[in-house]
């Protein structure tokens, strides 16, 4: 699955794009971002401060709970500022 | 008539008013950088495919709910200098009270419901703009029955 | 800055947008002759003095009560067509709630407190408008405390 | 004094403008009314529903019992329509 990363989210980890394939145990958003934080600390930085992350499956916003699976495309990032 | 568009290309505030005007009511919102805070520079990210998802989300209930006769976003992404427009909203109804609510309606739940980040620059530093608290309750009000 | 105008002139909308343009939020209302329900020929008459005094009273309470950065407020009189613009007006504030709020101030008092008069005309037969009870009811609310 | 008519008020009247000089009795707008609704039939129809007539005393709205001592310019017209 691809996971994306914008803002200073992306700043932090180095990159705007991994490809990666989480153990079946990590099955919603919250666990995905545990194990993410573990890949460097780059990542354990980014996800330090969870009440200042977001996440969307597939293009469309979620909360922290919601399941990954069979998701193509994760996103996370911080609160948006458009507008 | 619905119109959505994420560009690096500067806002034509005369094309975009004259798309959306079609009879009646017209309100628009346009930003603009601000030129009295120091910063020279501001940067928009955005999530290319799921912002204008969002954004046409958005506009199709704004049609919806309004009985709109045109619904138009226009939101710029990339480095921008103060005086420039980074997003124009524009709404066309029978009736001024349609167009006026429904032009509040997607700028403030456009700044909760679209994935944007903004970036300034003032001389050698760059910060990542922080969402405003005053920002989620423009946007709840909308939520409320 | 303020800014009235009554003339039989067209509104010139990007040149009027960008008058009141200065930085942070424009919020704008335009009105347009509607070409849905037969009118040929829509006029405008107006009370000259009386009017701009009207509109210029109403953009000072504006400024004040929300701290513009500008307030403008063009009407058209004379003989106008559909689609053409009868009204327009723009605000600009820091932050956008106050362009909003005080754009919809505007129009909605402007619906009542100013004195002006439309006919529209159909073929051979011409009628005053009549003033709706929705826009004594829409000036009314700015005025509660 | 100048009294101004507006819309159909001014099409029913057939003029614009007229200068009047109101007898001593004829203390505010309601009672200018009065008086001028007898100056021709224009006059009476114009002013047969008075629900319908908006007045002005040197240029800012008033309601009828207002006075006009001292008043230049008189407006009688129907509620405004503008915008």
């Amino acid at each position: 699955m691809r996971v994306l990363y914008f803002a200073w989210i992306r700043e932090q980890i180095g990159v705007g794009e991994e490809l990666i394939d989480p153990p079946a145990g990590v099955e919603t958003v919250a666990a995905l971002v545990e194990w993410l934080a573990h890949r460097s600390p780059g990542h354990a930085a980014a996800f330090s401060d969870r009440g200042k992350l977001r996440a969307a499956v597939d293009q469309a916003f979620v909360p922290f709970e919601a399941g990954i699976a069979g998701a193509r495309e994760i996103a996370l990032f911080p609160p948006v500022t458009g507008g | 008539m619905i119109h959505v568009r994420v560009s690096p290309v500067p806002i034509d505030l005369a094309a975009e008013h004259e798309r959306v005007e079609q009879g009646g009511a017209v309100a628009t919102f346009t930003g603009v950088v601000r030129a009295d805070d120091g910063v020279e520079e501001l940067m928009l990210e955005h999530y290319p495919g799921a912002t204008e998802a969002a954004l046409t989300r958005l506009a199709e209930e704004a049609v919806a709910r309004w009985s709109l006769a045109a619904a138009s976003i226009v939101h710029r992404v990339g480095p921008m200098r103060p005086g420039e427009r980074i997003v124009f909203v524009g709404t066309c109804a029978p009736h001024r009270g349609a167009a006026l609510e429904a032009c509040a309606f997607l700028i403030d739940r456009l700044k909760t419901d679209a994935p944007f980040w903004k970036r300034e620059r003032r001389g050698e530093s760059a910060r990542w703009v922080e969402q405003r608290e005053g920002d989620t309750n423009a946007a709840d009000r909308w939520r409320r029955p």
